[in-house]
C-alpha cells in the first residue's frame, strides 16, 4: 500500500484527511470509495465554489441542482425534468460504447425522478474529419447515440455539432434528456426509514469501468490507454426494461427513494442517498447479483456496470418490487437496509469490509484555485479587421461559408436518430429548436443545446453569455418562452491557472445572462481535464434549455412559406467579424473579440418575436448566428425550397454586412399585408427592423447599396449545404 | 371494433400505434402483453415497431417465440386483420406468417425520415382508401428494412399481387424497392414505413390514415 | 465442458453490404490483395459435458429454429472441449 | 485461392448483451442445457494464392488495425485453401 492513494488520484493531504475522519488508516475498499467519491467527476471539488454563483431559483423551479435532475413546473399539475451529462473521456477511448453509455446514463437520471423520458439531445464536438481516427470517432459516437436512443424508443430531437481542431484528441459528447411527470409523483434520492430494505435492481454487476469516475478526472495521454478501466458496454434493451419496470413500480407507493448507479456505482448511489437523508446504510455484498466470479468488495463497490438502480423500499413491500421486476425479466435483490448511524457499512462473508461516514464521502474537499488571465489572451483578441482583404467574389465566399462543416446541415447525423418515435415531435431536427407536444394538453415544450466554443475561447465571459442568449433566442424563434437551463461545463485542467480563469469567467457569464433573461439553472454537469497532447479544448459551456409553449398551435419555423412574402431583418448589424465562421473558413483565422452582447436588446428581440408568433403575424423566423445574415437567409430559403431577393443599404463593408455574427438578430418573413403592423410592433419593442426583400424565384440574390453581390441558384447552395458532411464522411 | 397492440419486451412504437388508433381513428384499443395466449376478443391485431429483445440476434427472431405469437397465428388463420409495422413486420417474417426476410440496410445505417411510398395493390383491406400508383408520404425509421426474397418467391408475390407498397426511391436496398407485403389470403400485412406516425395534422402528416382507415372501412363491411 | 462454435454466414448470392464496407476500408488502407470479404456471425454455446452426438443434434436444431434465418443464412458448427 | 477465416469475440469480462439475450431465448425454448452464450463476428477474407506466411502477417495486421476493436475484442484466425 505504498502511497497507493496517489495512484487512485488522491493527494497526500486528502489521504491525511481520510485518516482523520476515520481515526485510522483506510483499507483498500474504503480508499477506493473515497477516491471515486472525491474525484472531480463525482465531487465537483474544483467547480463547486464557482457553481454557487449560478441562479437556481425561480417561480417554476420545483427541484434545482443537487438531485438526479432538475424539475420545472409547467402548469396543469405537470413538470418537466431535465439534465445534461458529459461522456467525453469514455467516448475518446471507445467512441461507440462511450457515447451509448452516456445516453444510457442520462436517461436513467430522468426516470429515476419518476418521469417518462420524452426526448434526447446531443451536443457534439469533434476534430475535423480529415483524419481517419477522427472519422472513426464521429462515425461511432453517432452510431452509439443512435443505437441506444433508438432502441429505448426515446426520440433524439436535437443537438449541435461542431468541428474544431481543438477537440481532435478530446472529443466532447454531451447528452441531454428531458422527461415529463405529474408534479405529485416526483421521486427523490433521499433514503429514509430506519430498517427499510435497500435493493439493487436491473442488470448484474461485473468489472465494468472500475475507477471510471477517477479516470474521467484525469487528462488523456498515452498512458490513459493503459490505465483505462475495462470498458462499459451499454445494453439499451436492458435499460428499456428497467425504465418500464421502474415506471410501473412508481405506480405503487412502495418506493421510498431511488437513485441510478452511474459513475462510482454502488458507492455513490448508497452514500448519496444516505447522506441526503441523514441516515446510514448497511450493504451485504454477498447478495449483489454478480456477472463475474470472485469479485472483491473493492470491485463490487466501484463497478460501473450500467443499467442498475439502487432502491430504498418500504419495509415489507420487497415482494411487490420483485414481482414487477420479474415481469420484465429483471433482477431485484435486497442487499441491505437503512441504518440510523450515518455509516456506510459494507459486509462480505459476514465480515465488515468497509465502514465510513456517508456524509464524509459526499463532502469532498473543495478547492478554490488560482486564476490567471492567459498570456496569449491579449494577442488573441487583437485583430485589425481592416487589414483583412475582402474576397474578390462574394458568391464563392458564401458557398464556402454555407458548406463549412459547422454551418452545413447536420442531416447526416440526425437521420440516424429516430426523432419521431412516440409521435410527439412537432418540429423535427433541422430547425432552430425542436418542439414536442404534450399529449392530453394544449402545451408543448421546445428544446435546444447551444455553445460556440470559439467565442468562449476568445472571451469566456461574453462567449458564455452568448451561449445562454442564443439558446434562449432559438427557443423564442419557434414560439417558446425559455423556462430553464441545464448546463454542461466542458473545460481543461482546472489546476492550470488559465483554465481556472476560463472556467470562472464562463460561469460568471452564464450567471449574468441567466439572471438578466430570468432563466434559472436547474441541473448540470462539469467535465474538467479535457486536454490531450495537443492542449486543452476550447472552453465549452454547453447550455441545454427548455422552453414552454402554452398553445401548441402557435409555433413558427424558419422555412420561407410563400412566394411574395416580405423578408424583414430584425436587430442591428455591427459588422463584428471576430471569431466568426467567415473569418475561420475564408481566412483561417480564429482571432479577435467575439460579438458583443447587450442583454437588454437581446431580451427585447426575444420578446418581440414571441409576441409576433403569438399574434400569428409572421410566417417564418430564424435567428442569425454562425455565418451571419447570409447564412440565416440561405437556411430559410433552402428549408422552404424558395428563392429570395434581397436589397441592403449599409455603411458596412459588403462582406461584413453579409457574414458578421452580431447578436440579437433574426430574419423573419411576413405576408406583405402584415408588414406595416410588424414594423410598428418592432418599433414598440425598440428593435431595429428593416424590410429587406421578398421571397421569390429560384435563386438567392443579394444587392448591397444597389450592387448585386450575390446571385446563386438555390439548388447549388442546397447541394453544398446538405451534402458536405456526408461527403466528408464517405470520401476516403 | 377493438384493436390490440401487442407489447413485446423492447417494443416502443406500441405507444404510436395506441394513439393512432385512439386519437386518429377514434376506435377502441388496448395494449396486450406478449405472454397473452388468447386474442379472440380483438378485431384487429397490431404488431408494433421497436426493438423486441433488443433485436440482438436478428430483428424479430426472439419475439416470434413469444406465447402471444401462437394466438396471432390462430387469429390469422381465422382471417382477422393483422398488421405488422417495422419490427412487427420483421417478427411476422421470422414467424413465417409473411414471406421473405429483412436484412441490414444497404447503407448500414439507421434511417429516419419521411419518404415517398407508392401503392402497388389497392385491393387489400388495408389499402381501399388508396389508388394503385398513388404516392403517399410516410415516415420510416429502421436499421434493418432491407427486404429480401428469392427469385422464385418474388415471382409468386407478383403473381398473387402480394406486393402492397414500394419505396419511390431505393432507400435501403430492398429487392425491387419493396416496402410492404401481404399474405396470400390477404389479411396479414407487413410494412416497414410507419402509418401510425402519420395520423395528426399537428405532426404534419395524415397519410397514415389512408391505411389505418381502410382497415376500419373494411371491417364494417364484414372483413375478408 | 463442451463448446459449440457456430459460424453463420449470409447465403451465397445474397449481397453482403457489411462485407463490402469492410473490403472498401481495407482497400483504402492499401490491402488491395483482399479480393472479397464476407461478414457473418460467430457464436459460442457452452454446455456441461455430455453425450456428443446428442449435443450435436441439439445444436443443429437450435440453429434451424432460432439461431439462423434459413432464408438468408447458412451455418456450420463444430464442437470442441472447452 | 486462400481464405482467411477470422473469429472475433468480446474480451473476457466485457458485457455481451447479445449473448445474454440469445441465452435467454434458448432457455425459454427449453434448451436449459446451454450454460452460456457469447456472440461475436466471423469474417472470411479471400486472397489470390500467395505466400502463406506473408498473408498471415497481413491478416494479423488488418485485425489489429481495422477488423477488430482491440479495446473490447479478441480475435483468432486461420487460413485455408478455398
Ligand atoms: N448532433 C445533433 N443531433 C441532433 N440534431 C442536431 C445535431 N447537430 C445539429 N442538429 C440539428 O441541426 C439544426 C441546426 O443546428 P445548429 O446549427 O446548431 O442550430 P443553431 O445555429 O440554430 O443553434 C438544429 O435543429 C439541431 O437540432
Ligand atoms: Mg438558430
Amino acid at each position: 500500500m505504498d502511497k497507493i492513494w496517489r495512484e487512485l488520484g488522491l493527494t497526500d493531504e486528502e489521504y491525511e484527511k481520510i485518516i482523520s475522519i476515520l481515526g485510522r488508516e483506510p483499507n483498500i475498499t474504503e480508499l477506493g470509495m473515497y477516491s471515486v467519491m472525491w474525484s472531480e467527476h463525482c465531487a465537483y471539488k474544483n467547480s463547486k465554489p464557482l457553481l454557487k454563483y449560478l441562479p437556481t431559483k425561480g417561480e417554476r423551479v420545483i427541484q434545482g441542482p443537487g438531485e438526479n435532475a432538475g424539475v420545472l413546473d409547467i402548469g396543469d399539475n405537470l413538470a418537466v425534468v431535465m439534465k445534461i451529462e458529459s461522456h467525453n473521456h469514455p467516448s475518446a477511448i471507445e467512441p461507440y460504447q462511450g457515447a451509448a453509455t452516456g445516453v444510457g446514463g442520462i436517461i436513467r437520471d430522468i426516470f429515476t425522478m419518476g418521469a417518462r423520458p420524452i426526448a434526447l439531445l446531443d451536443s457534439l464536438r469533434f476534430g475535423t474529419p480529415d483524419d481517419k481516427r477522427t472519422k472513426y470517432i464521429i462515425e461511432n459516437v453517432v452510431a452509439g447515440i443512435a443505437d441506444y436512443g433508438n432502441c429505448m424508443g426515446i426520440p433524439t430531437v436535437g443537438g449541435e455539432t461542431y468541428f474544431e481542431e481543438s477537440y481532435k484528441g478530446n472529443p466532447l459528447v454531451n447528452a441531454m434528456c428531458v422527461g415529463v411527470i405529474e408534479k405529485d409523483k416526483i421521486k427523490r434520492g433521499v433514503a429514509r426509514g430506519i430498517g427499510n430494505p435497500v435493493m439493487v435492481v436491473g442488470s448484474t454487476t461485473g468489472r465494468d469501468g472500475i475507477g471510471g469516475a477517477s479516470f474521467a478526472s484525469q487528462e488523456l495521454n498515452e498512458e490513459s490507454e493503459e490505465k483505462r478501466p475495462s470498458v462499459q458496454v451499454g445494453d439499451p434493451f436492458m435499460e428499456k426494461l428497467l425504465l418500464e419496470a421502474c415506471l410501473e413500480l412508481f405506480e405503487t407507493d412502495a418506493v421510498v427513494a431511488i437513485q441510478d448507479m452511474g459513475a462510482a456505482g454502488l458507492t455513490s448511489s448508497s452514500c448519496e442517498m444516505a447522506a441526503r437523508g441523514g441516515v446510514g446504510m448497511e450493504l451485504d455484498l454477498d447478495k449483489v447479483p454478480l456477472r463475474e466470479e470472485e469479485m472483491t468488495p473493492y470491485e463490487i463497490m466501484l463497478s460501473e456496470s450500467q443499467e442498475r438502480m439502487l432502491v430504498v423500499v418500504q419495509r415489507g413491500r420487497e415482494e411487490e418490487v420483485e414481482k414487477v421486476f420479474k415481469k420484465w425479466g429483471l433482477n431485484a435483490a435486497t442487499i441491505g437496509k437503512v441504518t440510523d448511524d450515518g455509516m456506510i457499512r459494507v459486509l462480505k462473508d459476514g465480515k465488515i469490509m468497509a465502514e465510513v461516514p456517508a456524509k464524509s464521502l459526499t463532502d469532498a474537499p473543495q478547492y478554490i484555485r488560482n486564476e490567471k488571465i492567459p498570456s496569449w489572451q491579449q494577442e488573441l483578441n487583437q485583430l485589425n479587421v481592416n487589414e483583412i482583404k475582402p474576397p474578390e467574389d462574394l458568391n464563392n465566399a458564401l458557398q464556402d461559408v454555407i458548406s463549412s462543416l459547422n454551418i452545413a446541415s447536420k442531416e447526416w447525423i440526425y437521420t440516424q436518430y429516430d426523432y419521431m418515435v412516440r409521435t410527439d415531435t412537432v418540429i423535427i431536427p433541422g430547425m432552430d429548436a425542436a418542439v414536442l407536444r404534450i399529449k392530453g394538453t394544449n402545451k408543448g415544450i421546445a428544446l435546444v443545446t447551444d455553445c460556440n466554443g470559439r467565442y468562449c475561447y476568445l472571451e469566456p465571459y461574453v462567449g458564455s453569455q452568448i451561449a445562454v442568449a442564443e439558446a434562449a433566442r432559438n427557443l423564442c424563434m419557434v414560439g417558446a418562452t425559455p423556462i430553464g437551463v441545464t448546463d454542461c461545463l466542458n473545460f481543461g485542467n482546472p489546476e492550470k491557472e488559465e483554465t481556472y480563469w476560463q472556467l470562472k469567467n464562463s460561469i460568471l457569464g452564464i450567471t449574468k445572462a441567466c439572471e438578466e433573461l430570468g432563466i434559472p439553472v436547474v441541473s448540470g454537469n462539469v467535465s474538467l481535464y479535457n486536454e490531450s497532447e495537443e492542449g486543452p479544448i476550447y472552453p465549452t459551456p454547453v447550455i441545454g434549455m427548455a422552453g414552454l409553449i402554452e398553445d401548441i398551435s402557435k409555433i413558427c419555423t424558419m422555412d420561407f412559406k410563400e412566394e411574395k412574402d416580405a423578408v424583414i431583418a430584425l436587430g442591428e448589424n455591427k459588422g463584428e467579424i471576430g471569431g466568426s465562421e467567415y473569418l475561420k473558413v475564408c481566412f483561417r483565422m480564429v482571432e479577435g473579440l467575439p460579438p458583443q452582447l447587450d442583454l437588454e436588446k437581446e431580451k427585447r428581440l426575444q420578446q418581440l418575436v414571441l409576441e409576433l408568433i403569438k399574434k400569428g403575424l409572421i410566417k417564418s423566423s430564424h435567428d442569425i448566428s454562425e455565418g451571419g445574415f447570409a447564412a440565416a437567409l440561405v437556411e430559410s430559403a433552402i428549408s422552404g425550397k424558395k428563392g429570395v431577393k434581397i436589397s441592403l443599404n449599409t455603411s458596412l463593408r459588403e462582406d461584413f454586412e453579409l457574414f458578421s455574427e452580431s447578436q440579437s438578430r433574426a430574419v423573419i418573413s411576413v405576408s406583405s399585408d402584415k408588414v406595416e403592423e410588424v414594423l410598428k410592433m418592432a418599433e414598440e419593442y425598440k428593435v431595429p427592423a428593416q424590410r429587406v426583400g421578398i421571397v421569390e424565384g429560384e435563386n438567392i440574390i443579394i444587392e448591397i447599396n444597389g450592387k448585386k453581390v450575390i446571385d446563386l441558384p438555390l439548388k447549388l447552395l442546397e447541394e453544398s449545404w446538405k451534402g458536405r458532411i456526408k461527403w466528408e464522411m464517405e470520401k476516403n | 371494433m377493438k384493436f390490440a397492440v401487442i407489447v413485446f419486451p423492447g417494443s416502443n412504437c406500441d405507444v404510436d400505434c395506441y394513439y393512432a388508433v385512439k386519437d386518429g381513428l377514434v376506435e377502441e384499443v388496448e395494449y396486450v402483453w406478449h405472454q397473452e395466449k388468447n386474442l379472440s376478443k380483438y378485431d384487429v391485431i397490431m404488431l408494433p415497431g421497436g426493438f423486441s429483445y433488443g433485436d440482438y440476434l436478428r430483428a424479430g427472431a426472439i419475439a416470434r417465440f413469444s406465447p402471444v405469437m401462437e394466438a396471432v397465428r390462430e387469429e390469422a388463420e381465422k382471417g382477422k386483420f393483422i398488421i405488422g409495422i417495422c419490427n412487427g413486420f420483421q417478427i411476422l417474417t421470422e414467424a413465417g406468417l409473411l414471406p421473405g426476410a429483412l436484412r441490414k440496410n444497404e447503407g448500414l445505417k439507421f434511417i429516419c425520415k419521411t419518404v415517398s411510398i407508392i401503392v402497388e395493390n389497392d385491393k387489400t383491406p388495408f389499402t381501399t382508401r388508396l389508388k394503385k400508383g398513388q404516392e403517399i408520404l410516410l415516415p420510416i425509421a429502421h436499421g434493418e428494412g432491407n427486404y429480401y426474397v428469392d427469385d422464385k418467391t418474388l415471382k409468386e408475390l407478383k403473381e398473387n399481387n402480394q406486393i402492397v407498397f414500394r419505396y419511390k426511391e431505393n432507400i435501403n436496398g430492398s429487392v425491387e424497392r419493396i416496402a410492404g407485403v401481404i399474405n396470400k389470403k390477404g389479411n396479414v400485412l407487413g410494412m416497414m414505413p410507419h402509418p401510425e406516425r402519420a395520423y395528426a395534422p399537428l405532426l404534419g402528416n395524415t397519410d397514415g390514415l389512408y391505411i389505418l382507415g381502410s382497415i376500419v372501412d373494411n371491417f364494417v363491411k364484414g372483413g375478408v | 465442458m463442451l463448446i459449440a462454435k457456430v459460424y453463420i454466414t449470409l447465403k451465397k448470392g445474397i449481397l453482403d453490404p457489411q462485407g463490402k464496407a469492410v473490403k472498401g476500408a481495407l482497400h483504402s488502407l492499401g490491402y488491395e490483395e483482399v479480393k472479397d470479404v464476407r461478414v457473418g456471425k460467430y457464436m459460442e454455446l457452452t454446455f456441461e459435458d455430455g453425450d456428443l452426438s446428442l449435443i450435436k443434434d441439439k445444436v443443429d436444431e437450435m440453429c434451424e429454429r432460432i439461431l439462423t434465418n434459413p432464408i438468408i443464412e447458412d451455418y456450420t458448427f463444430e464442437i470442441v472441449e472447452g
